[in-house]
C-alpha cells in the first residue's frame, strides 16, 4: 500500500504538477503560434520574468499574505500577471509589430523573440542576480498529508499549499479561457483570426486588439505559470530555459493553435517525465514473494535514469514532430 | 446611385490588372461581371472593397468617395465581401460565423441572425455544427450569410457557385435574387455567365482590365459580339 | 504521327470529390495541344499530376512510352518535361539571367567537389551556359535588366522568364500553366509570338492550359475539352472551340447544370 | 576598390577597435580573443551555408559544436593507462559486439517490407524491439561505466594528434548531422529550429551524464594544443601561434566557400532557397541538396567547435550552453549579413567583442553607479554586483539581435548579387 502513495506522489502528483505549469505556457504559446504565426521563443522567460515580479510585490506587500492566509506570491498573482501582460504588450509593440508591419518571414519573428528572451534574460539578472530565490523566507509552506484509510498505509498522500493553488489556478484559468473563446465577441474574434486572418479582416475584426488580447491572455497565463512554479519550488533564473522545449512539445504534442490541445499536451509531458524516471521496482518489490526465485529485482528500475530527466520532452517533441508534426489531437477542434 | 466605381486602374505590383474599369449599380440590383480568366474579375471586387489600393480612379458609395477607407471601415460602411476562396472560418460554428459576420455591430442582430436561418432554412439544423464539416453548397450560404450580418447596403459575391453542383447552383442564385429584393446591390463575378447574366440588371462583360459591354443583362445575352468575344471566334 | 506524351485513364479524388475522372489523350511530338475547360473542371488538377505534383488513384502516365508516373518533379525534368507555373516563381533574389544559369541539370559544377577544387571542369560547360542565357535573355528581351533581381522584375518580365526557362534546356514536353493569365493584351501577344516560333523553329510541344480563347485558337493544333473531370471532345480548334456543346459548357451553365440534379 | 567599400570600412573599424582593446588589455587578453573569434568564424562560416545559402535554420549550433569538442577530447587526450590494464575495454569490445548484433536486428526489421510483411507490423515490430533493445543497451552499459569510473576514472584519449582530432570531430559532427538531417529537414523552418535544438539538447545531456567517456561535469583537462603550449612558449607566443593556425584555416575555409558560392553549385543552392518548389521543377534534387549542406555546414561547425574546445584547453560538456554556442552564432550570422561569406567572418568578429567588451564597459559604469549612488543617495550596492555584470552581455546580445532584424534585416555586409557582363 505505501508503495502505491509512493506512487502517487511520485507520478500522479509530481507529473499533475510539472504538467499543470507546462500547460499554461503552452497555451500562450499555442495562441501566439494560432494567432501571429509564429514560435514564440520568449515565452519561457516571459514566465519567469512574471515569477520575479511577483518577487518584487511580495516584497512591498509583505504581510499581505498572512492576513488572507494564502503566500504572498499568491496574493501578488493578479498584479504579476496585470504587470506580465503589459510587458508582453510592450513586446509586441516594440519589437514584432514593426517586423510584423514589414511582412517579414515568420523565421524572422522567431529570430527577434530569441533576442527577446535573451534581453529578458540579461535583464532579470543584472537586477535580481543569479542565486536561487524563494517566496518562503518569511513564511512557512504548508504541507497537507493526507491519511490513507487503509491498515497498511503508514506513509500520507503529500501536497504543499503551492501546489493546491496550482491545481486550482489551472483549473479555473482553464474554466475561464474556454468561456473566454466560446462565449464571448473578442474570444470567438480570436478564434476567428486564427482560423482565417484575412477573413477576419474582410468581416471587419479589428485584428489590432484580437492581437492585444492575445498578448494579455499569454501575459497573464505565462505569469500565472511561473509564479506558482517559483511557489512549488524556487525561483532559478536559469530555469526559463529547461521549460522552454517542455512547452513547445506540450503545444505542439497537442497541435498548434488548440488551446485545450496544449493543456491535454503539457500533462502528456508532465506524465511522461514522472513516469520515465520513476522506480518502478518499488512497485514490483511487494510481489517478489510470487515471482520464481531466479528473477532479481533490480534496485533502481526506471525507463531513463533521472539524470536524463531534462531530455524526456525533447524526446516526446522530436517523436511528435517526425511521427506527425500537426499533432496527436488535430482532429480537435477549437 | 448606390456604387459608382470610375476608371479603376489597380493591381498587385507591376503592371495594373485594371485598366480602367467602369461600375455603377443602384440599390436593389444585380450587377454581374462576367469575362475570360485574367480578365480582372476577381480585382474589381477587391478594389471597390479596398483590398488593394488604386493607382486611379476613385469609388463612391452613394456620391460619397470612400477610395481611402480601409477596407475593415468599409464594411460599417455597409459593404460586404465574400472572397472565392476560404470564405468561411472553418473552425467555428455556423452560428460563430454568422457572429463574426457582426463583430462591427454593437446592437442586437438576433433578428438578422433569425432572418439569415429564414433565408438558408439548412443551416438552421446545422447552427451548432463545424462550419468546416457542411457540404460545399451550405458553406457558400454560410458565407453569404456572414457577409450579410451587417445589413449590407451592397454585398459583394466573388464566384458564389464555383464548384456547387447544378442543384446547389440553382439555389444560390435563388437567394442571391431574393437578397437583392430586399433593396440591397449585389455585384457579382460569375464565370459560369450565361447563368448569371440571366438574373442580371446589369451586366458588365470585362476584358484585358477593361470594360468591354456593360448593358443589362438581357441585351447582353441576345448579343452576338458578347459570346464572340468568349470564344474568340 | 508519333506520339510523345500518353495520358491514360488518369482519375484523382480528393476526399468525395472527384476531381478528374479517367481522362486519357494523347499530345503529338512537335505540336501545341491546349487543355480547356471552364472553372473548377480538373484542369489544373490534370496538369498538376502530369507535372509530378500529385499522384493519381489511377492511371499512367507515358512520356515516349516510359511510365513516369508519380516520379518526383526533378525526375520528370530530367526525362525532359518541363513545365512553367501559372503564377511566377522566379527566384527572387538572384538576378534574372542567374534564373535562366540554373535551369539545364546535371551541371559539372553543380557537384560539390568539383565546384571546390576543380573549376577547370566546369569552366567551359559554364560558358557555355551563359552564352546560351545570354541569347535566351535577348530573345526575351530582357537584356536591359539582366543583372537585376528577379524579385524585382515586373509581372510580366516574370512572366517571360517563365517562357525563357523552356528555352534553356532541350525538353522533349513544355508544359505551360495559363501562361497567358493577368497578362496585357501586347505582352500576351509577344508571348504568342514566342511560343509559335520556338514550336515553329525548333520544333518543341508544347501542352497549354489557358483560358483565353484566342490565345488557344491562334496557337493549339489540337484542343482537348474538360468539364466537370472528364474529357468531352477533342479536335481541331476550330471545330472544337465551334461545338454547340462547347459553347453551352464555356458561356452557359456547364453541359449537365440545365438539368437539375 | 569602391565595389568592397563597405567591407574595408567595416574591417577597419573592427581593426581599429582591436586596437584598443590592444592598448586597454593587453596583448595576451587581445590575442585570446581574436582566438577564440576565429573559431566562431569557423563556426559562423559553418551556419552561414545552412541559413545564407540554403535557408535552413539550424538551432542545434551547441549540439554540433559539442560533438566536434568530444570527438578532439576523445582523440587527443593522453591515454589513461589504468584503463586499458582493467578488464574494461574487453567487456566495451564485447559491448560494441552486442551493439552491433542490436543494429544488425534493427536493421533486418526495417527490410522486412521486402518479404511481404505490411507497414503497419513492421513499425511495431520495430517500435517493440526499440524498448527492447533501449532496455538490453542500457542494463548492460551501466555496469561497465560503472567499472570504469571505479577503476580508471574515464577512459581517457587516445593520445593522437590535435589536428587529426579537429578532422575527425569536423566528420563526426557531419555524421551526426546527416542522421538529423535526414529525420528533420522535411519540416517547416519553424518545426526544425526547434528539433534541432532539441537534439541539441540530447546531446549535450548525453555527454553531460556519460561519466565513464567524458567525465561528465568533473570536465576533462588539460587537453592538448596543436601548436606548442602557453608552459612551453609563454602566453603571448603560443596564443600568436594558435592565432595564426585558425586565422589560415579561416582564409582556407572562406576561399573555398567562396568559390563553391560562385560555382554553379552555389547558384543552385540559392535557387532552392528562394523557391524550392520551382528549384525541383527544373531537376534539382532539393532533399539531396539540403541534406548536403546541412551536413557539409555541421561538418564546419563540428571542425570550429573542435578548436574552440582545444583552445580552452578543457572538455566541459555542461558548458555548451545554446546562449553562446548557438544564439551568440546567430546574432554574428544575421549581423554580418546571411549568404556573405565575409559578412560571417566580420559579424563573428565584432559579434565575439561586443560580447567580450560588455562586461567591462558594465563594470565600468556599475562602478560609477555605486560610487556616485553611495555618495549622492547613500545607496548601498548589492554585493555581488560584479558577478551580475557578466549577465549584461546576454542582454546586449539579445538587444543586437533585434536591432539588426529591424534595421539592417540584410545584416551589414548583405549577399552580393553576381553580375554577369
Amino acid at each position: 500500500m505505501n508503495e502505491l502513495i509512493f506512487f502517487i506522489n511520485k507520478v500522479v502528483l509530481s507529473g499533475a504538477i510539472i504538467g499543470c505549469i507546462y500547460a499554461l505556457g503552452a497555451i500562450g504559446i499555442t495562441l501566439i503560434f494560432g494567432i501571429l504565426r509564429f514560435a514564440h521563443f520568449a515565452h519561457a522567460d516571459l514566465m519567469t520574468t512574471g515569477a520575479f515580479f511577483a518577487l518584487i510585490f511580495a516584497s512591498l506587500l509583505s504581510g499581505v499574505g498572512p492576513i488572507a492566509g494564502l503566500p504572498t506570491g499568491f496574493v501578488v498573482l493578479p498584479l504579476a500577471a496585470a504587470a506580465t501582460a503589459l510587458l508582453a504588450i510592450g513586446l509586441d509593440r516594440m519589437f514584432y509589430r514593426p517586423l510584423r508591419a514589414r511582412n517579414i518571414k515568420p523565421i524572422l519573428l522567431l529570430v527577434a523573440s530569441l533576442g527577446v528572451t535573451l534581453m529578458l534574460q540579461g535583464i532579470t539578472r543584472l537586477f535580481a542576480g543569479t542565486s536561487i530565490r524563494t517566496f518562503f523566507t518569511s513564511e512557512k509552506k504548508d504541507i497537507f498529508r493526507i491519511d490513507v484509510p487503509f491498515d497498511l498505509a503508514t506513509r500520507n498522500i503529500v501536497i504543499t499549499e503551492p501546489q493546491v493553488l496550482l491545481f486550482v489556478t489551472t483549473i479555473v484559468s482553464i474554466f475561464c479561457l474556454h468561456q473566454f473563446l466560446t462565449r464571448t465577441r473578442l474570444g470567438k474574434a480570436m478564434r476567428a483570426m486564427a482560423d482565417n486572418a484575412n477573413l477576419a479582416l474582410v468581416s471587419g475584426i479589428n485584428t489590432d486588439t484580437v492581437v492585444s488580447a492575445t498578448w494579455i491572455i499569454a501575459g497573464v497565463l505565462a505569469a500565472a505559470g511561473g509564479v506558482l512554479l517559483a511557489l512549488d519550488v524556487a525561483l532559478k533564473p536559469d530555469l526559463s530555459f529547461n521549460i522552454l522545449l517542455p512547452i513547445f512539445a506540450a503545444a505542439i504534442v497537442g497541435g498548434v493553435g488548440r488551446p485545450y490541445g496544449a493543456i491535454a499536451g503539457g500533462l502528456l509531458v508532465g506524465f511522461s517525465e514522472a513516469l520515465a524516471v520513476f522506480n518502478w521496482s518499488l512497485l514490483i518489490r511487494p510481489f517478489a514473494d510470487f515471482l520464481p526465485a531466479w528473477i532479481e529485482i533490480p534496485t533502481r528500475l526506471s525507463i531513463v535514469p533521472t539524470e536524463y530527466k531534462l531530455i524526456v520532452p525533447f524526446v516526446i517533441l522530436i517523436a511528435v514532430l517526425l511521427w506527425r508534426p500537426t499533432g496527436i489531437f488535430r482532429g480537435q477542434i477549437t | 446611385m448606390l456604387i459608382n466605381a470610375t476608371n479603376l486602374v489597380a493591381g498587385y505590383g507591376g503592371e495594373p490588372v485594371l485598366n480602367g474599369v467602369d461600375i455603377e449599380l443602384e440599390a436593389g440590383q444585380i450587377g454581374v461581371i462576367v469575362g475570360p480568366n485574367g480578365a480582372g474579375k476577381s480585382t474589381v471586387l477587391k478594389s471597390i472593397f479596398g483590398l488593394i489600393g488604386l493607382q486611379q480612379g476613385k469609388v463612391e458609395l452613394e456620391g460619397e468617395n470612400i477610395s481611402d477607407v480601409p477596407p475593415n471601415r468599409r464594411v460599417g460602411l455597409g459593404i460586404a465581401y465574400v472572397p472565392q476562396e476560404m470564405n468561411i472560418f472553418q473552425t467555428l460554428t455556423v452560428q460563430e460565423n454568422l457572429e463574426m459576420g457582426a463583430y462591427i455591430r454593437r446592437d442586437d442582430y438576433t433578428s438578422a441572425m433569425e432572418r439569415m436561418f429564414d433565408l438558408f432554412p439548412p443551416l438552421k439544423q446545422k447552427r451548432n455544427s463545424i462550419a468546416g464539416n457542411l457540404s460545399g453548397g451550405q458553406r457558400q450560404m454560410v458565407a453569404i450569410g456572414r457577409a450579410l450580418m451587417v445589413d449590407p447596403r451592397l454585398l459583394l459575391l466573388d464566384e458564389p457557385t464555383v464548384g456547387l453542383s447544378p442543384a446547389f447552383v440553382h439555389d444560390i442564385i435563388e437567394r442571391i435574387i431574393a437578397v437583392a429584393r430586399s433593396n440591397v446591390g449585389v455585384l457579382v463575378v460569375e464565370q459560369n455567365a450565361r447563368r448569371a447574366l440571366e438574373i442580371a440588371d446589369t451586366g458588365f462583360v470585362l476584358a484585358g482590365g477593361r470594360n468591354l459591354y456593360t448593358d443589362t443583362g438581357e441585351n447582353l445575352l441576345n448579343n452576338p459580339a458578347v459570346a464572340k468575344s468568349f470564344l474568340g471566334r | 504521327m508519333s506520339v510523345i506524351l500518353e495520358i491514360d485513364g488518369i482519375t484523382k479524388r480528393f476526399g468525395p470529390v472527384t476531381a478528374v475522372s479517367n481522362c486519357s489523350f494523347q499530345l503529338e511530338a512537335g505540336k501545341i495541344t491546349g487543355l480547356i475547360g471552364p472553372n473548377g473542371a480538373g484542369k489544373s488538377t490534370l496538369f498538376n499530376i502530369v507535372a509530378g505534383v500529385h499522384r493519381p488513384d489511377a492511371g499512367e502516365i507515358r512520356l515516349s512510352g516510359e511510365d513516369i508516373t508519380g516520379l518526383p518533379s526533378h525526375e520528370l525534368f530530367a526525362r525532359g518535361l518541363l513545365r512553367t507555373f501559372q503564377i511566377p516563381h522566379e527566384f527572387s533574389s538572384m538576378t534574372a539571367i542567374e534564373n535562366l544559369l540554373m535551369v539545364p541539370a546535371f551541371q559539372i559544377g553543380e557537384n560539390l567537389v568539383n565546384a571546390l577544387f576543380f573549376r577547370r571542369r566546369f569552366i567551359s560547360q559554364e560558358r557555355e551556359v551563359l552564352d546560351k542565357a545570354a541569347s535566351v535573355i535577348g530573345f526575351l528581351g530582357l537584356d536591359h535588366v539582366k543583372n537585376e533581381l528577379a524579385g524585382n522584375l515586373s509581372g510580366g518580365q516574370k512572366k517571360l522568364l517563365e517562357l525563357g526557362r523552356t528555352l534553356m534546356v532541350d525538353a522533349k514536353v513544355v508544359l505551360l500553366d495559363e501562361i497567358g493569365a493577368g497578362v496585357n493584351r501586347t505582352l500576351l501577344n509577344t508571348l504568342s509570338d514566342h511560343i509559335e516560333e520556338l514550336n515553329q523553329e525548333f520544333g518543341k510541344t508544347f501542352f497549354i492550359i489557358e483560358h483565353n480563347m484566342q490565345f488557344i485558337s491562334r496557337l493549339c493544333h489540337r484542343v482537348t475539352v474538360m468539364i466537370e473531370g472528364e474529357i468531352v471532345t477533342e479536335g481541331l480548334p476550330e471545330q472544337v472551340l465551334s461545338d454547340p456543346l462547347v459553347v453551352e459548357a464555356y458561356f452557359g451553365g456547364g453541359k449537365r447544370s440545365t438539368t437539375p440534379v | 576598390m569602391t565595389e568592397y567599400r563597405r567591407e574595408i570600412v567595416l574591417f577597419a573599424i573592427v581593426g581599429i577597435v582591436v586596437m584598443i582593446i590592444l592598448g586597454i588589455f593587453g596583448q595576451a587578453y587581445t590575442l585570446r580573443m581574436l582566438v577564440e573569434a576565429t573559431c566562431f568564424a569557423i563556426i559562423a562560416l559553418g551556419l552561414t551555408i545552412q541559413w545564407g545559402y540554403a535557408g535552413l535554420f539550424n538551432a542545434g549550433i551547441m549540439g554540433f559544436v559539442a560533438v566536434g569538442g568530444f570527438i578532439t577530447m576523445f582523440l587527443s587526450f593522453p591515454i589513461n593507462d589504468s584503463f586499458w590494464q582493467s578488464d574494461a575495454p574487453r567487456s566495451l569490445a564485447l559491448f560494441a559486439l552486442l551493439v552491433a548484433t542490436i543494429a544488425l536486428v534493427l536493421f533486418g526489421l526495417s527490410q522486412m517490407h521486402r518479404i511481404g510483411i505490411s507497414q503497419r507490423v513492421k513499425t511495431a515490430l520495430i517500435l517493440v524491439a526499440l524498448v527492447f533493445a533501449f532496455f538490453i543497451f542500457n542494463s548492460n552499459l551501466d555496469p561497465i561505466a560503472r567499472m570504469i569510473e571505479k577503476e580508471a576514472g574515464f577512459i581517457g584519449g587516445l593520445g593522437l594528434p590535435v589536428f587529426v582530432g579537429w578532422i575527425v570531430g569536423g566528420i563526426a559532427a557531419a555524421f551526426v548531422a546527416y542522421w538529423i538531417g535526414r529525420a528533420c529537414l522535411g519540416l517547416r523552418s519553424d518545426y526544425l529550429a526547434i528539433a534541432t535544438l532539441g537534439f541539441a539538447e540530447i546531446i549535450k545531456h548525453i555527454l553531460k551524464n556519460a561519466d565513464w567517456l567524458t567525465r561528465g561535469t568533473l570536465t576533462v583537462s588539460p587537453l592538448p594544443w596543436p601548436v606548442p603550449t602557453p608552459n612551453e612558449l609563454g602566453f603571448i607566443t603560443a596564443r600568436a601561434a594558435y592565432l595564426s593556425l585558425t586565422a589560415v584555416l579561416v582564409a582556407v575555409i572562406f576561399v573555398l566557400l567562396q568559390r563553391a558560392y560562385q560555382a554553379p553549385w552555389g547558384r543552385m543552392m540559392r535557387a532552392i532557397r528562394d523557391n524550392d518548389i520551382a528549384a525541383e521543377a527544373m531537376g534539382k534534387n532539393v532533399n539531396l541538396r539540403r541534406l548536403q549542406i546541412f551536413v557539409l555546414g555541421s561538418g564546419l561547425i563540428g571542425f570550429g567547435g573542435a578548436a574552440l574546445v582545444s583552445f580552452n584547453r578543457i572538455f566541459d560538456p555542461s558548458g555548451f550552453t545554446p546562449l553562446k554556442h548557438t544564439f551568440l552564432i546567430w546574432v554574428m550570422v544575421l549581423l554580418g549579413g546571411a549568404g556573405n561569406n565575409a559578412g560571417a567572418i566580420f559579424g563573428a568578429i565584432a559579434v565575439y567583442i561586443i560580447w567580450v567588451m560588455s562586461e567591462p564597459l558594465t563594470l565600468f559604469v556599475f562602478d560609477y553607479a555605486a560610487h556616485y549612488g553611495s555618495l549622492l543617495f547613500g545607496w548601498e550596492p548589492p554585493a555581488d554586483l560584479t558577478t551580475r555584470a557578466l549577465q549584461s552581455r546576454v542582454f546586449v546580445i539579445g538587444l543586437t539581435i533585434t536591432l539588426t532584424l529591424r534595421f539592417a534585416p540584410q545584416g551589414l555586409l548583405p549577399e552580393r548579387r553576381i553580375k554577369v557582363s
